[in-house]
């Protein structure tokens, strides 16, 4: 449990020594994001030894004080974060066209990391909130920061996200005012399915949804991580909708009684459904390279919507290894996709996808990125992104009647190979002239590529990653 | 009510109190709805309500337990009347200073 | 008691109604003053009623909160004109 | 409810309604925005009613005080166009009025239940008070069971100001202030510091603490700052940013301690809580006075190195 | 009707007014106004659901000064970036 407390309080400590530094540097930040994934990575290993740990905050009694949990997966999100984060810096002070070098983009992101860290160890509701309204902030100061085009998207996500905030309070005042306990183990073993209990669960689904930019709610994502920097929209599309996601699996697996989570479950799943195929539709039919990788991850996080959803409909504790395999594939190939993206953009001097003619030839490593990373979105078969799509698709084969759900993931991944393959087609196009200025970044080509692969490099090593995420003995 | 402290004598006393002060703060309001322009409107306000709250500190310390609730309760009253004076005048200042050429944009609303 | 702070609210009440209809911005900061006042007097009276000591200091906060809000609005305000 | 209170709590709530609704329909911004500040003070009214001294200070200070500061700020910096631009909101059409309706009623549904059960964190509060170390409930909670919370908080509010340097606001030019008005923020800038220290050494046995006394210091600086008599404060100064980044820096100091001693993080030794909290307490109350003050007032634009 | 379910209805209300001005105004002010008000809401429900016992729930009024601090300096960066949005002149 130390290890994953130096993890969380590291990034807290670099970010309030940079900012009373007044310094600028990323060589601080990377080292302190290789010390953190280095934290992380020894209580993974703390985890799969001695199994799940619990720390109360002060030595408090369970129901007053907040515990901190560490599991299989929180650690495993741990190690996560701290890998995106480390990448994410070694982009944003290697490459010559982020923009983020003289900004405070160091100290908001060590906050950013420190927040998340904090969402994933903790296990009480309220405390929830607050990680979740420093996240928020968090994000909307990253997007804020490449300038005044970025600030009426930024203050849409900011007061969207205050308002999702507020309804998801409002749900932990019901559920505490009906149980009187705020940590979600306990409520798990107290909750029954009356009214308040339903309403409250569903208003605070309806805040988490709102936040994690699932289907319904999803219509800030795109202008917002269109507007912002590259490394900061790796950084959101990987990582920061990923955090309320955690707390809706929490909120459902643990939380909810089970008569309450199976009336819930179909919902859920055609709201994925219906993000699979709305938001990859999008991501088709626009002409922007950032926002076609932004509508993306809308289409990306319904299969994970799906996956929970049928969780809960099925009760079927297998399908959480979908669940966050999912999230993990997406993570490392949203992050390559955007950088990748990002470097396309900036060499070639415009936002149109059809400025990516024969990118194949003027830049081949940060196309072969995308494409990889595009790969993986679809579910290529070698790649993490079909790891969990098979997962997700064996409970299905078992009876006839899951027909409809195998045909929606069908209709999904048809459509994310038509905005991927829309992208890599028009790479292999004969390049138009290239303008004077173009310098390609070496670099942070060979930067986005690494991602790419380790999300390839994921069927390696499923045996031990199924283990630590379903919990189920080697 | 601390009703064993004080005598009957100083209970009817601290009602009447308490009834002027509210007949003050009515009188406050009354002003402020009644008064043709700014500036009278101001004196009801401030000087009126500063005038009921006195009443009401005196009424209520007739009533209070120990002399702690009763020095507090006069220290609020003494910020009331200073801020209520300077407030007047401040608005006052601001009434007139913005009465050139905002006249037109207020009466529209 | 009660009665009497109900009389303290409906006074606010009413002087909302000028502070809507009020024809110059100065009658708008009238508001703040009103609340201040009105509100310490409710709370001094809440708290002879409750018998809870520490509304007294809320009365206190309320009434200097008062007087520095419409100070520095006056002085907002003031600016505002100046630089139009 | 007797009668006499069910009156008084009718008009408090009557009078709560009218203010929210007027804010949200009344045709000016201006006004909207004071109709607001009203609408805050009420609400230290309505928490004091609801037996919560430390929230009608906590909302009397922050939410009506600073906030109120702060939106007239921004009105100040609005341009003349969207100041005039008259937002008429129509009460009978729209379906987010239709799906607000129907969102209240279920909640009351909800809601009704919920008064006569209780909470099994009371008594908990109750029997864990002697350890805390701090005589006042609230206090206790926020500074000793979950102290996270607090921390996490102090953090949010670190990173509000981070985010707001990022936007180089620029304040229009300020106007002399009149003498009438030096002089009396002259007066009221120590009332506030005094009331404001006095709030913070309570904290611990009666309502009062941080976050109240921090607001209150802040309110009093921009007053200060506002009628010129303080000189500008800005990031560059490194004592401002050593107030600002000290309280969060202390207490994540005091939590890893006491991790480290043994009694487990954010937890303080049995003899040394009462003390530990009250320096946390202090410096929490510089950071968050000074961290809302130039939130409000922050207006230089300091160099770009 | 007890005194704690007026208030819980009254917060309730009160959330779904500043919902309802989120979805419908435009004027970016008036909408972080709006949250304000929903905020007073939940805070409503919290200090309510405190009320319930005898000597008031002290985890609720803790909470409730979290959410406050929480939404002051949300507010403040709304207001900034509201303002910086609009400011053609001096950038």
């Amino acid at each position: 449990m130390t290890a994953a407390l130096i993890a969380l309080l590291l990034p807290l400590f670099t970010a309030l020594c940079l900012l009373l530094l007044r310094s600028r540097s990323g060589v601080l930040v990377i080292v302190t994001s290789l010390l953190t994934l280095l934290a992380a990575a020894w209580s993974l290993y703390d985890v799969t030894v001695n199994g799940p740990q619990w720390l109360e905050l002060g030595d408090w009694p369970p129901p007053l004080a907040i515990r901190f949990q560490l599991q299989p997966i929180t650690a495993l999100l741990l190690v996560f974060s701290a890998m995106i984060h480390l990448l994410v810096a070694v982009y944003a002070a290697g490459s010559q066209h982020s923009k983020t070098r003289y900004t405070d983009f160091w100290p908001l992101s060590c906050l950013l990391q420190g927040s998340l860290n904090a969402l994933w160890l903790s296990g009480d509701l309220f405390n929830w909130y607050v990680t979740l309204e420093l996240l928020g902030l968090a994000a909307v100061a990253l997007v804020a920061l490449s300038g005044r085009k970025a600030y009426g998207p930024a203050l849409n996500y900011l007061l969207l996200s205050l308002g999702a905030s507020l309804v998801y309070l409002l749900g932990v005042a019901l559920a505490y005012g009906r149980y009187g306990v705020l940590d979600i183990s306990l409520l798990g073993a107290m909750t029954e399915a009356d009214t308040t209990t339903r309403i409250a669960w569903w208003l605070m689904t309806l805040g988490l949804m709102l936040k994690a930019a699932l289907w319904p709610f999803h219509l800030w994502l795109p202008r917002a991580h269109a507007s912002a920097p590259t490394a900061v929209s790796a950084l959101l599309s990987a990582l920061v909708v990923k955090g309320p996601l955690f707390i809706l699996w929490r909120l459902w697996s643990e939380g909810a009684p089970t008569e309450l989570a199976v009336e819930a479950g179909p919902v859920l799943a055609v709201a994925g459904i219906a993000a699979l195929i709305l938001g990859g539709w999008s991501a088709l039919r626009t002409p922007w390279l950032k926002s076609l990788v932004a509508y993306s991850t809308v289409a990306q996080l319904g299969y994970a919507l799906m996956a929970l959803g049928l969780l809960m409909y099925w009760q079927l504790p297998a399908l959480d290894a979908a669940l966050w395999l999912f999230v993990l594939a997406h993570g490392l190939a949203k992050a390559s996709m955007f950088l990748a993206a990002g470097e396309l953009q900036a060499s070639l001097g415009s936002k149109r996808v059809s400025a990516l003619r024969g990118t194949t030839e003027t830049m081949p490593v940060a196309m072969f990125a995308f494409a990889v990373a595009g790969g993986s979105l679809i579910g290529l078969p070698p790649s993490g992104g079909f790891l969990a799509k098979w997962l997700l698709l064996e409970p299905m084969f078992e009876t006839v009647n899951h027909w409809p759900w195998v045909v929606g993931i069908l209709l999904g991944t048809l459509i994310s190979a038509g905005y991927v393959f829309r992208v890599v087609a028009l790479a292999f196009d004969r390049a138009d002239p290239v303008p004077p200025d173009f310098s390609p970044d070496r670099f942070a080509h060979w930067l986005a590529l690494l991602p790419a692969l380790v999300v390839w490099g994921l069927a390696l090593i499923s045996e031990p990653l199924i283990h630590w995420l379903t919990g189920v003995p080697l | 009510m601390g009703m064993t402290v004080i005598t009957p004598l100083l209970y009817w006393l601290s009602w009447i109190f308490l009834l002027l002060s509210a007949g003050f703060f009515i009188a406050g309001t009354v002003g402020m709805l009644r008064f043709p322009d700014i500036y009278s409107r101001l004196h009801a306000v401030t000087k009126a309500d500063t005038l009921g709250l006195g009443l009401l500190v005196i009424g209520l310390s007739l009533r209070a337990d120990d002399l702690y609730s009763v020095g507090i309760m006069i220290l609020i009253w003494l910020l009331v009347m200073g801020s209520g004076a300077t407030a007047c005048q401040l608005l006052a200042r601001y009434g007139r200073e913005s009465e050139g050429d905002t006249e037109a944009d207020d009466v529209a609303s | 008691m009660i009665i009497l702070a109900t009389v303290l609210l409906l006074t606010v009440l009413f002087g909302l109604w000028r502070v809507l209809r009020g024809p110059t911005a100065a009658d708008r900061l009238l508001a703040i003053q009103l609340f201040g006042t009105t509100g310490a007097a409710f709370l001094l009276v809440l708290a002879m009623l409750v018998d809870i000591r520490a509304l007294r200091d809320a009365a206190l906060v309320i009434a200097l909160l008062a007087a520095v809000l419409s100070a520095a609005l006056v002085q907002y305000l003031r600016r505002q004109e100046k630089s139009n | 409810m007797s009668l006499h209170e069910w009156m008084l709590d009718g008009t408090l709530g009557l009078l709560v309604l009218i203010l929210a609704v007027a804010v949200l329909h009344v045709r000016s911004l201006y006004i909207s925005i004071v109709l607001f500040i009203a609408f805050g003070l009420l609400l230290a009214l309505i928490w004091a009613r609801l037996g919560a001294p430390d929230l009608a200070l906590a909302e009397a200070a922050i939410g009506a005080g600073l906030t109120g500061t702060l939106l007239l700020a921004a009105y100040g910096r609005v341009s003349e166009r969207r100041r005039k631009a008259e937002e008429p909101l129509d009460w009978h059409a729209g379906p987010a009025l239709l799906l607000s309706l129907i969102i209240a009623v279920i909640l009351m549904r909800a809601v009704w239940p919920l008064p006569d059960l209780d909470s099994a964190l009371v008594p908990a509060v109750a029997d864990q008070m002697a350890q805390s170390g701090v005589g006042h409930p609230v206090t206790a909670v926020l500074l000793s069971f979950r102290a996270w919370d607090t921390l996490l908080e102090l953090l949010v509010l670190l990173l509000a100001f981070m985010a707001v340097r990022q936007l180089l606001p620029s304040l229009p030019r300020q106007p002399e202030a009149w003498p009438l008005l030096q002089a009396w923020s002259r007066l009221l800038a120590p009332l506030s510091v005094l009331i404001g220290g006095y709030l913070l050494w309570r904290g611990s046995a009666d309502p009062g603490g941080a976050f109240q006394a921090g607001a209150l210091l802040a309110a009093g600086a921009i007053l200060l700052r506002l009628t010129g008599l303080l000189p500008a404060l800005g990031w560059h100064h490194f004592w401002i940013r050593a107030l600002i980044l000290g309280g969060c820096m202390v207490f994540l100091a005091i939590g890893v301690a006491g991790y480290w001693l043994g009694t487990g993080f954010l937890g303080y030794a049995d003899g040394w809580a009462g003390p530990l909290i009250l320096l946390i307490e202090v410096f929490a109350t510089l950071s968050i006075a000074t961290t809302l003050t130039l939130l409000v007032i922050g207006e230089t634009r300091e160099v770009r190195e | 009707m007890t005194q704690v379910l007026f208030y819980l209805i009254l917060g309730v209300c009160l959330w779904a007014l500043g919902l309802y001005g989120l979805l419908r105004l435009k004027e970016s002010i008036r909408r972080i106004i709006s949250v304000n008000i929903m905020g007073s809401g939940v805070f409503m429900v919290m200090v309510a659901l405190a009320a319930r016992s005898e000597d008031p729930d002290p985890v609720m009024h803790a909470l409730v000064v979290t959410g406050l601090v929480v939404a002051i300096s949300a507010t403040a960066f709304a207001l900034r970036l509201s303002v910086a949005d609009v400011q053609e002149d001096d950038q």
